[in-house]
């Protein structure tokens, strides 16, 4: 039994509406109470700003993708190298650093809950061995489905219970949290060098297009009741003039969920290009934040560029083996059979270039048009619009109309022509940004009844005090402040035990993996589908039974157990 | 001016390679008595492992001359990220000597180990024995290898030497091995002996060799006679053209594996 | 006992579709693995060391595991540059507590990587990697190209699994419809049944490759009329059969990898399929030796940043092939105690890298008596993972599987001596 | 007679692998495969020995006739009998010459030593613990 008390605290818990109030927040075994004995830790956080935890709705830190960037990049472990001390391992890389460095980083800036973004089924086991040797928050990965024979399969049969069978047994199997598709069809198209450049495209030899391939996810998400909804890369990302695309595909989406969106579109930034060709390139972002606005059954997050070197990684392998035609750097490529695909390069993004500036603007400037902050989140998509570290910048840019002006003087001159940025004056509050980086993520995840995001009591004790002083700071004028107290807690609490303090990492940790086994009638069990099981052990180069992750591979865990309607 | 002379000590195991990028004028001028090196696993005080010797002050960098002595063949990163001033080593040294060096001058009388002047930027370098492999080479992953500076090898040089170059020059007055200025993407680099397979993959830059090459690279395009130095007849050639190359390879004789 | 779908701990190719038949702790039947892999089931608890040995003045006698232990922690806290070097045929999590005892003890961490595709590591972290899972060759590929390599004997079952005898989805004949190359310095039993056997001149690969870039990209006038035994004639025709496929896969091995200019060889070959990208769908995939190699790679990445030979010695990971290598740090005396696990240098590492191992305290973590064996002055015997102990290794492509235990014959894991080693360490080396 | 000296996998030296203290293993890694051409050449009848001299020292081998190995080079699968010939180069590489380097041929009558002479040579010590 461990008791802890965050002493004046000056807290903003959006779920809660607590906008600012001076409290003190009990913790009894890793969960936020009432009331705690004399005996209890006391952590003093003298009226800093006190939030739930970080919650990221969408980055990659674990599994095959990321760690074949690691592998392939030992010129990126050249940053970020720190020398073993403590409780702390040595860690190296800066966009793709390690699983240490990850949760490390994380951890210093109040980071408590990760959503790795994309994960193959048939390789589930390696991001869930990287899970554990994330040890400073919790995870949940994304299961991709984007190019699915046996969904698309169904989807073709227009048999969309079958579609949800296929989805539950597949998350079950590989301890997935919720439904990625990253480029539907594209990936399958790209399996012979072809992509797919919009939703009406049809898949080659699945007769399939990507809207109904999206639709029918929807809805077979909601008959699994899942936690999330449905997670979206868009097709055609990253090429100009995609931006009608994206709205085509919005206009898609039912509203079939009460609690929570329909879709959850990432990295929004990537898909909201106007213009015809590179030369004619701008930012779109008005039309799409309007039919966000328009529509609540859609939350995005932004995708936000920042200038500098990373690393692109994504399950998109025909948009990757574009980009490298472009930079004609070093490009990997990995598709998965029967699933999805991926692709790896470098990039720099740099200021002195007219497209780079023209991404980094519409990444805020979709932030600063979605009126409702709880559906436009704040992301990078790790690491490929920058890495996550970048985050106290983009808080500072989004509170700060004079940072953005500073940083604007800054960019390629002929950005100007092709955005709207200087023209936006909102300012975000210190709500604003509780929402988009934690209240928001957890409620578009469907996490908060399990504690998440909020400081409720019952909720999960993880706490990040940041140290700064909400009345005496003026966001719009001292950004440096935003960005230095935003980069490192004074104190970052998880699951109530203080892991970091200051800068410094205080403990060894140990995560819980959060997964979703959706119950389903056993007339609709894929385990025993003549089907099913004769298209797997006919095409797979794996068996059947040794394709779900085995428990072991879940040291601590949170199974989410959903009753399927079907 | 300021002289350090710095004399290798006895070691139990003298072949536990030592680390010492603080053998650095930047770091020597302002005193030793806190600069450790490593000797494996184990941080050494620099006057556990070295006889100290300084003469003089310097207000500057460029006033400070550093001299190595005794068997040095294992210290490795001497003149590691290397400013300015002077490094004298009288014997062979290690590893990694001049690594990112962007000014100042180092001269080794005897030997020198691998990635020699690796990812050089400025400065002269200059070993008058044999160098290993790797000379004023690239390093892992990263695209842009050296890239300004001058390197001299007056003895021969081993295999991939200037790899990945991408400005400054390199002169070898003996051989080379295998690969010379392969993936080259700038800067000059002449080789007075021999050597195999030159300038693979090379996009930009100039090689020039004036012994015999074996193995050319059979991707190269003949443009023609030219005048080398001392009025020697070259063979000019473009590519690499497996890789859209525009380099220029001039070589004295050269053979290939047909 | 019938056990089915058993994974075959012997090479990359993680076959997972076994079926070995057990009594008592003899293995009585094996189905579907290959000769390599049933030799090895078959043998599962023969011939293994039955406890610990230790060197005692110029004699070996038994010890126990707790002496044995001990003794292994203690020669690794002594040491100056202590070498932790194996890890290809045990479990991932044995290698990623490998990978936190170097580090606590200042160490360099190398597995049998640089003594096979560590070229090929090299060379994707110079140019990348177009690859993608063997169910996708599978499949898909109506063009196979092996290069360096002899599947027949290294790998036996790739050609039938994955390749040329596979059933592939988008194939009507694979069998027929599957064209092959294959390139190599001697004629092997594989080209016999190849379309083009292409017979290069030893050290020639580099130029080979280099001649067939330049034709992909329509620059045949610069290719002189042979290319290290190759004649035009036969590179316009390979390089043809390469761009009329739909989807080519080039799978290669550690002829590339050994011959002179090593990973240079490799990343030409790389960036051949790059160029061939541009015409039809291309991939490549290094044909991986032993089982887990892959998974020291991928555990290695995750924890250190790099995928072999990592010193530790400064407390933060340095990585340089060629410097912090096991044969080059033999070769040149630095390391002064070594912890060799699950492999045999005693076999594959030059003779006088095998002078310096044996003046140098070392334990050797391996069931078997090997190579090594006369070369150390420990031994201590454990579970072989994939018989009488379960773990994850990383298929050639990258694919996770677990691998699993179907005999109990009373060994302690890899995992678990190593474990106890590390408590030992972190007994008198505090975290 | 001067050869490439190339090594590498083959069947029997994979199934030795597991069980190296045997004599399949000695049979299976200490045999040099050559063109009969280059047999003939130094009067050897297959099942012959050779000695074999290399950059870092000599061995025996039992010569056995292969058609596809070129005139010229010489194949021996990997194992402590290759590697008592081959140096430890790597080109900075970490990656020794296996394929690659250049040796002598001549014929011998002096016996193959077994594998654990082969170690016992480098400063090992022989286990019998384990022989019947």
């Amino acid at each position: 039994m461990s008791e802890l008390l965050v002493k004046n605290a000056y807290v903003i818990d959006p779920i809660n509406h607590i906008d600012g109030e001076v409290m003190d927040i009990a913790v009894k075994d890793g969960y936020i109470v009432e009331d705690v004995g004399p005996k209890a830790t006391v952590l003093d956080a003298e009226g800093c700003l006190t939030l739930p935890g970080g919650v990221d709705s969408h980055t990659h830190v674990c599994g095959t993708k990321v760690n074949f960037g690691r592998y392939m990049s030992p010129e990126d472990m050249r940053a970020g190298r720190e020398v073993r001390r403590g409780v702390k391992h040595a860690t190296s890389g800066y966009s793709v650093p390690t699983t240490y460095a990850n949760s490390y980083r994380y951890a210093l800036m109040g980071y408590t809950t990760l959503l790795e973004g994309a994960m193959a089924p048939l390789e589930a086991r390696h991001t869930h061995e990287e899970f554990s040797a994330t040890p400073l928050q919790d995870m949940m990965a994304n299961t991709l489905f984007d190019g699915n024979w046996a969904v698309m399969k169904a989807v073709a049969e227009g048999d969309i219970e079958r579609v949800a069978a296929i989805v539950g047994w597949t998350l079950s199997a590989v301890k997935g949290f919720g439904i990625k598709l990253t480029n539907p069809g594209g990936t399958e198209a790209w399996g012979y060098g072809k992509d797919i450049s919009c939703i009406k495209d049809e898949v080659p030899h699945f007769g399939v297009t990507p809207a109904e391939i999206i639709e029918a996810m929807i809805q077979a998400c909601e008959m699994l009741r899942l936690p999330h909804s449905v997670h979206l890369h868009c097709n055609n990302l990253g090429t100009p003039g995609n931006y009608a695309c994206t709205i085509g595909t919005f206009n898609l989406v039912p509203d079939l969920n009460k609690t929570r969106q329909s879709l959850y579109a990432t990295h929004v930034q990537f898909h909201s290009y106007g213009g015809s060709d590179w030369k004619t390139f701008c930012s779109k972002a008005e039309p799409v934040a309007y039919t966000v606005n328009n529509l609540p059954q859609i939350v995005i997050d932004m995708g936000q560029v920042m200038f500098g070197k990373t690393t692109t990684m994504t399950a998109d392998g025909p948009m990757e083996f574009n980009l490298y035609r472009l930079h004609h750097n070093k490009w990997s490529n990995h598709d998965v059979e029967l699933e999805t695909g991926s692709g790896i390069i470098p990039v720099l993004y740099r200021k002195k270039n007219l497209v780079n500036s023209i991404m980094w603007s519409i990444g805020l400037e979709l932030a600063l048009l979605v009126k409702d902050p709880w559906r436009c989140l704040l992301t990078t998509d790790n690491p490929n619009g920058a890495p996550f570290v970048k985050y106290p910048e983009i808080i500072a840019l989004l509170m700060s109309k004079k940072y953005r002006d500073a940083e604007f003087a800054t960019v390629n001159r002929r950005t100007e022509s092709r955005v709207i940025l200087p023209a936006l004056e909102r300012e975000m509050d210190w709500n604003e940004i509780a929402v988009m980086t934690r209240a928001g993520q957890a409620k578009a995840l469907g996490i908060t009844g399990i504690g998440k995001g909020h400081l409720g009591i019952g909720a999960e004790a993880d706490i990040a005090v940041y140290p700064l002083k909400v009345g005496e700071i003026d966001p719009a004028q001292e950004y440096q402040k935003i960005i230095d107290g935003f980069s490192k807690t004074r104190w970052t609490v998880k699951r109530g035990r203080p892991v970091a303090r200051d800068g410094e990492i205080l403990v060894h940790g140990e995560n819980t993996t959060i997964w979703v086994d959706p119950k389903i009638s056993p007339e609709h069990d894929m385990s025993h589908d003549p089907e099913f099981t004769e298209m797997f052990n006919h095409w797979y180069s794996v068996r059947m039974s040794n394709y779900p992750v085995q428990d072991e591979y879940l040291k601590r865990n949170l199974r989410i157990e959903t009753e399927a309607t079907i | 001016m300021m002289r350090i002379v710095l004399t290798m000590k006895e070691r139990t195991n003298p072949h536990i390679p030592i680390e010492a990028e603080k053998i650095n004028p930047a770091f020597l001028m302002w005193g030793t008595d806190d600069l450790t090196v490593w000797e494996g696993n184990k941080e050494r005080r620099l006057d556990e492992i070295f006889e100290v010797e300084v003469e003089g002050t310097a207000t500057s960098v460029n006033e400070v001359e550093v001299v190595l002595r005794g068997d040095t063949s294992r210290v490795k990163r001497i003149g590691e990220y290397m400013d300015g001033g002077r490094i004298t080593v009288e014997g062979n040294v290690g590893m990694h000597c001049g690594n990112f060096m962007a000014a100042g001058t180092i001269e080794v009388m005897g030997d020198a180990g691998g990635w020699f002047a690796r990812e050089m930027q400025g400065g002269a370098i200059i070993c008058h024995g044999d160098v290993g492999h790797y000379c004023a080479a690239g390093y892992r992953g990263e695209k842009k290898g050296m890239r300004g500076g001058k390197v001299e090898v007056f003895g021969n040089a081993g295999d991939f030497t200037a790899e990945h170059l991408f400005g400054g020059e390199v002169v070898v007055h003996g051989n080379c091995g295998d690969m010379p200025g392969v993936d080259m993407q700038g800067g000059y680099l002449t080789i007075h002996g021999d050597c195999s397979r030159p300038c693979g993959n090379m996009t930009k830059g100039k090689c020039t060799v004036l012994g015999c090459v074996s193995e050319m690279p059979p991707t190269f395009k003949k443009e023609g006679e030219v005048e080398g130095p001392d009025g020697l007849p070259l063979t000019h050639f473009t590519g690499d053209v497996a890789n859209r190359g525009k380099g220029n390879l001039l070589v004295r004789h050269y053979q290939y594996l047909e | 006992m019938i056990h089915e779908d058993m994974i075959c701990p012997f090479c990359g190719c993680l076959c997972d579709d076994l079926v070995i038949e057990t009594k008592g702790t003899e293995v009585v039947r094996v189905d579907n693995a290959c000769t390599l892999g049933s030799h090895k089931l078959m043998n599962a608890g023969k011939h293994r060391l039955k406890g610990p040995i230790m060197r005692d003045s110029g004699q070996w006698r038994d010890a126990s595991y707790e002496e044995a232990i001990e003794y292994a922690a203690g020669i690794l806290l002594d040491a100056d540059r202590p070498l932790l070097y194996g890890w290809s045929s045990t479990q991932g999590e044995a290698q990623g507590t490998g990978v936190s005892m170097a580090e606590l003890l200042g160490g360099v961490i190398d597995s049998t990587t640089s003594v096979c595709h560590g070229p090929s590591i090299l060379a994707i972290q110079e140019v990348g990697h177009p690859g993608c899972t063997l169910g996708q060759v599978k499949n898909r590929a109506d063009l196979i190209v092996y290069w360096g390599c002899n599947p027949t004997e290294a790998h036996p079952r790739h050609m039938s699994r994955y390749t040329t005898y596979a059933d592939g989805y988008f194939l009507e004949n694979a069998f027929r419809d599957r064209k092959l190359i294959l390139v190599d310095v001697r004629k092997t039993e594989t080209a016999s049944i190849a379309d083009e056997f292409v017979q290069v001149k030893p050290g020639g690969d580099y130029a080979v490759l280099s001649a067939l870039r330049a034709i992909v990209r329509g620059r045949e006038d610069v290719v002189p009329p042979t290319v290290a035994g190759v004649t035009k004639e036969q590179l316009l025709r390979v390089a043809a059969l390469c761009k009329e496929a739909k989807f080519g896969a080039l799978f290669f091995g550690v002829g590339l990898t050994m011959s002179p200019g090593k990973y240079k060889n490799v990343r030409n070959a790389i960036e051949l399929v790059d160029e061939l990208n541009r015409h039809t769908k291309f991939t490549l995939t290094p044909l991986r030796g032993h089982y887990n190699v892959y998974g020291s790679n991928e555990v290695f990445t995750w924890m250190t940043g790099y995928p072999y030979a990592v010193d530790f010695s400064r407390q933060i990971a340095f990585y340089n092939p060629g410097e912090t290598t096991a044969v080059d740090l033999m070769a040149r005396k630095e390391c002064d105690a070594a912890l060799i696990v699950a492999s045999d240098p005693g076999a594959h590492f030059p003779k006088k890298c095998l002078e310096h191992l044996a003046s140098i305290p070392t334990v050797l973590i391996d069931p078997m008596h090997t190579m090594t064996t006369p070369l150390v002055k420990c031994q201590i015997p454990t579970a072989v993972t994939g018989m009488d102990a379960p773990g994850t290794a990383y298929r050639m492509d990258g694919v996770p599987i677990h691998v699993k235990k179907f005999l109990d014959l009373g060994y302690p894991t890899d995992t678990e001596i190593i474990g106890k080693i590390f408590e030992k360490v972190k007994e008198v080396r505090h975290p | 007679m001067k050869a490439l000296f190339n090594t590498g996998r083959t069947v029997a030296q994979g199934q030795g692998l597991e069980v190296k203290a045997r004599p399949e293993y000695m049979e299976a890694t200490s045999i040099c495969m050559m063109n009969p051409v280059d047999l003939m050449d130094l009067d050897l009848e297959e099942g012959e020995r050779v000695l074999v001299r290399g950059p870092a020292g000599e061995v025996v081998l039992t010569t056995v006739q292969n058609e596809g190995i070129p005139r010229g080079t010489v194949y021996v699968p990997m194992g402590p009998y290759a590697n008592a010939v081959v140096d430890t180069e790597t080109h900075a590489t970490g990656m020794p010459d296996f394929k690659s380097c250049i040796v002598d041929l001549e014929p011998t009558d002096d016996e193959v030593k077994s594998q654990t002479e082969l170690m016992e040579a480098v400063g090992g010590l022989a286990y019998r613990g384990d022989e019947e």
